[in-house]
């Protein structure tokens, strides 16, 4: 549906270097990346908004790089919404339909339809600067639908409103995004926010993206240790790793040491990055007996814990100076009766031991 | 004085204990001394003025012919600094092309410059080539009612420029990315959009080139002259009235700029308040 | 001008498609036609400027004398405006007292009021009881030099004010409250962080104040006269000199005034972006 | 250590009504509450830079209500740091010892020391435009912590900081107040992170403070709907209360009906609003014989399953219209063969169901 190819686009000292992207037909697609790595700059060029350097942007198989924002066929959905201050929300919606010089009536009762969808009926002749944070993001929302796009860009659309309303209006994007069809790209810094709505994403770093695939993906196997650090990976560890028969043996900075599954890993030896989620290491009071081929089994003792609700997480302090994060649900922990200061056992699979290549 | 339209403080300071009283107070009273300051010329104006005198002297025929020249050369000032304005003041909020510093600051000049250069700078430029040519195809400025419009855009225009600028700088460019997005072009967004958005700004700019506009005397002086019933504005007529002694008839025709000057400064408030 | 120092626009427009490329060609035209039309001034006064008559002219003691007011009575309104300018901006960025908004606008008023007629309230004021009581003490203003210094920061300090209050605006009051739990009194903590915070702003206060001051004309003329080695500044040196038609004499103290303005409007440039 | 007796303030149309507090000597103590609820006018108060209407502030036993800020024995950490711009790292730390009139070497000695323990030592001679957020927030400290104050006062010392840094610097600030122990109030609106440092929690809202306790107890048993649904609580409805032997009935809108135990409830009958977390709900595919008595079991199917790595989710609907919030620890939902689409039958314990006043 968009295909971007061999982008490239300098602006002042900062650069998108050589993008890539291949976004499905009525996919949502997220793109993820800290503040300052060019995710706006990326959403603007689909826009048009930003004249590229080099490369090609096609959505719906036409090359639209020398097309106007306005004959690209896209809804833009902007960070902070940028509602027109001077027209009250029926006229915001409107404005695309005006521009087409629609007939009046028609636009009247597609205005009405889009308003019954997104629930802001009862909003019709206010003026943005009444409405709410997420009341502005659905009229956004609207306003962007309009003109039925091919393809929606929403720009951080939840990232201004509170975090007590923020999850639910992530779900309701990607309900509505099911019950549109619309291809949807949807960029934010917050990886929870993209675990909630994404079927794919690509993670955007310093003007490049590092990796592609679905959330799952990026959370187990990041492509680097930035990515793995950005998705909270919660234990990375430097390493050395040697071949050891059908595993490979990671001898890690601080006195630990792990094994991982040899085909997993396409390096055989040298410096890496280990990483271990914390939700993938099983904790027991006593030493498992009889652990699976492979099974890394370290000691430690629990230095700390603390008790997020639906979350535990805790800190193992293990050999000299390593200490593994490690989480577990409620009711698992409150069955575990582990509390801080007590000794323990760890055990890892050799499938949940992650290795990257030294950045 | 147009900044306080856009800025205020993030938390004002409460006055606590002993220290910070004494402190505010301090401050304050060089706020107060200030204000009587000008308030005491004001009341002084006030008490000195004969209302009679006042009546019989607006009737006089020279002080009318005055009053209305000063009426329309600023109505138009207004009408081609707006002109100029609304589009340079788009133009140096959203682009930037080399040596847009610098350009800036040009822009800025007639502001700080002192008004009598920009009266003799003119003078001079219709004694040059260009200017002599300018003047034989028939546009003549010099003591000519052309030139009090001249002279008045150039020391003017300036103020409005840098208001309307100011106010395409609080619009939020993406308002009009958005606009562009839903079928404008970009001179439809700029129409659609940030016009109507900016109409505030655009009046603060107006009442900023007017006030001064109709207040400029040292540069007419020297470019169209002080000549009755031809090339006198209001600031002439205080001056010539003045300098031969009738003080009262000056003194009224002050009074009146200065509740002109005032409405304008309330209006400025009124509107740029409303812009936030 | 002060405001372009503190705000710059969120994005700049990049110009893309033809549609857009039409768009900013017209909109720039007209920032290109008035930067041309003013430069096109200041070109014709150099290129009629005739450097020998100008070293003759500015070696006459008169001028000499002129320059020499004009300096030490601007030097003056500097310090004795800024004396007011740096507790009312704080004052007025800080608290809030009843009627604030009142006192904020008659402190704009003499931005925004014809300078004659501050001229002339002047003259006003000193042909009432109480400036009369104010002469006999022995503090004489009118036709004297104090009187040039009086007028000159009755139409500049307003100026400077407002770029004070528009720094302390800008300044953090938070600052000033960790500096409290730090041991400061109120007092300690507005000498000791704030006022160091607010240099720039100060110091381009006092320039926008110094060109302000340095240019006034129209004024003096009313309450000091143009009395040759006694109440000539520059901007009467201009008009007595083009009056009798010794234009290049004129020309000779305009540039250097043109020069001065542009060597402030640089400097404050300069010191108001490290500002920010 | 710090006592907060009716405190009362009104600035323009806001109030701070009838505060009292107790904060206790060497406690980590959280004011949690969203933004605009007054926290940060409650600290100013705290401060002694605002004046107050009526009540009585005291510190280790003082009654600093007429004393100035500088007399108070506080150390202040605003918002965004507010460090002085115009001073190195060095002269930031040291400025409460100049005040003081300290000798210049008991200043250099004391400054070193403090870097020394916060870890900046490197930035001494650096200004404070070229620091990033986090070494801005550990100078601020220092500089507050340089007076050795009775009282460590932080307004929202980790908003401004990106998400990645947040926890980790979260965990370092109770360290800190550990190692100090220094009584500690810290202002948040971000409910996770009080998780992470508070002893206790004051909760904040709309000008008084509505609930004091532990972390665990606002998390379990909020003191209303609003407390509630500020911690996340997940499910919230609105029932009928009837009494049933030594149970309440709680028949709840939308066809479902909870137990809880009836000694655990101010409220005999009527309207209320029931809570009951999401970590707190047994998922099983098939219905548990012999649950323990007064435990309730409701029918179901899986609408949706959001995976967040350590913690998964999944939206159930029971009854007519009820959809429940579920939580599942990681290791916990792939050992239970759930997916999206499945029956399931759930079961709360009547302890886990928490009864409030309707507001």
């Amino acid at each position: 549906m968009i295909r971007i190819e061999q982008l490239n686009l300098a602006v002042d000292t900062f650069a998108l270097s050589n993008i890539s992207l291949h976004v499905k037909p009525q996919e949502y697609f997220v793109l993820l990346g800290p503040t300052g790595s060019g995710k706006t700059l990326l959403i603007e060029c689909l826009c048009g908004l930003n004249p590229i350097d080099s490369g090609r942007i096609c959505i719906d198989g036409v090359d639209v790089t020398p097309l106007e924002p306005r004959s690209r066929g896209i809804g833009y959905v902007p960070q902070d919404y940028a509602l027109f201050p001077h027209k009250t929300v029926r006229n915001n919606i409107g404005f695309g339909l005006e521009n087409r010089r629609a007939a009046r009536t028609s636009i009247r009762r597609e205005v009405d339809r889009l308003m019954g969808q997104l629930g802001v009926n009862h909003l019709a002749e206010r003026f943005p600067q009444k409405l709410s944070g997420g009341e502005k993001q659905r009229v956004a929302l609207a306003r962007a639908l309009v003109l039925e796009p091919r393809v929606l860009l929403l720009d951080e659309p939840v990232s201004a409103l509170d975090e007590q309303t923020r999850d639910s209006l992530c779900r309701q994007l990607k309900q509505l995004q099911k019950s549109t069809h619309t291809t949807t790209v949807h960029v934010c810094h917050n990886f929870a926010e993209m675990l909630v709505v994404a079927d794919r994403v690509g993670i955007v770093w310093q003007g490049r993206i590092v990796q592609v695939g679905t959330p799952q993906e990026v959370l187990q196997r990041p492509s680097s240790a930035q990515v793995a650090r950005f998705v909270q990976a919660g234990n990375l560890l430097g390493a050395r790793a040697a071949a050891d028969g059908q595993w490979l043996r990671l001898a890690c900075h601080g006195g630990v040491e792990f094994r991982a599954a040899r085909q997993d890993v396409q390096t055989a030896a040298g410096e890496v990055v280990v990483m271990v989620r914390p939700e993938n290491i099983q904790l027991a009071s006593a030493r498992p007996e009889n652990p699976p081929p492979g099974t890394t089994v370290l000691e430690g003792s629990v230095r700390e814990v603390v008790d997020l609700g639906s979350l535990v997480k805790l800190n193992v302090a293990c050999g000299a100076a390593v200490e593994l994060l490690v989480s577990l649900g409620k009711r698992e922990y409150n069955s575990s009766r582990i509390a801080a200061g007590d000794h323990v056992s760890l055990a890892v699979a050799p499938e949940d031991v992650h290795v990257m290549q030294k950045p | 004085m147009n900044p306080s339209l856009f800025s205020e403080p993030r938390t004002t300071a409460p006055v606590t204990g002993l220290h910070g009283r004494l402190f505010a107070a301090s401050m304050l009273a060089f706020v107060g001394l200030f204000v009587l300051g000008l308030l005491a010329l004001f009341i002084a104006d006030v008490s000195y003025i004969n209302i009679q005198a006042v009546a019989e002297v607006l009737r006089a025929p020279e002080i009318r012919a005055a009053l209305w020249l000063s009426a329309w050369t600023s109505a138009v000032t207004v009408a081609i600094g707006l002109l100029f304005a609304v589009p340079m003041g788009y133009a140096l909020s959203r682009y930037r092309f080399p040596g847009h510093a610098v350009v800036d600051s040009i822009v800025d000049l007639p502001i700080i410059l002192p008004p009598l250069v920009v009266g003799l700078s003119l003078l001079v430029f219709f004694q040059t080539d260009v200017g002599r040519w300018i003047e034989a195809t028939g546009m003549k400025f010099v003591f000519q009612c052309k030139g009090i419009v001249l002279c008045q855009v150039l020391v003017s225009a300036s103020f409005g420029i840098r208001a309307v600028k100011l106010t395409f700088d609080g619009i939020d460019p993406r308002i009009e990315h958005v606009a562009m997005t839903l079928g404008c072009t970009r001179a439809g967004a700029f129409f659609r959009v940030a016009l109507p958005m900016a109409r505030r700004g655009i009046i603060v700019g107006g009442i900023l080139i007017w006030t001064r506009a109709f207040g400029i005397f040292g540069p007419l002086m020297v470019f169209v002259g002080a000549v009755r019933f031809r090339t006198e504005v209001l600031p002439t007529t205080i001056y010539l009235e003045q300098s031969v002694g009738r003080i009262e008839v000056a003194l009224a025709v002050a009074i009146l700029m200065l509740v002109l000057a005032a409405v304008a400064l309330v209006a400025v408030r009124i509107v740029g308040l409303g812009q936030r």
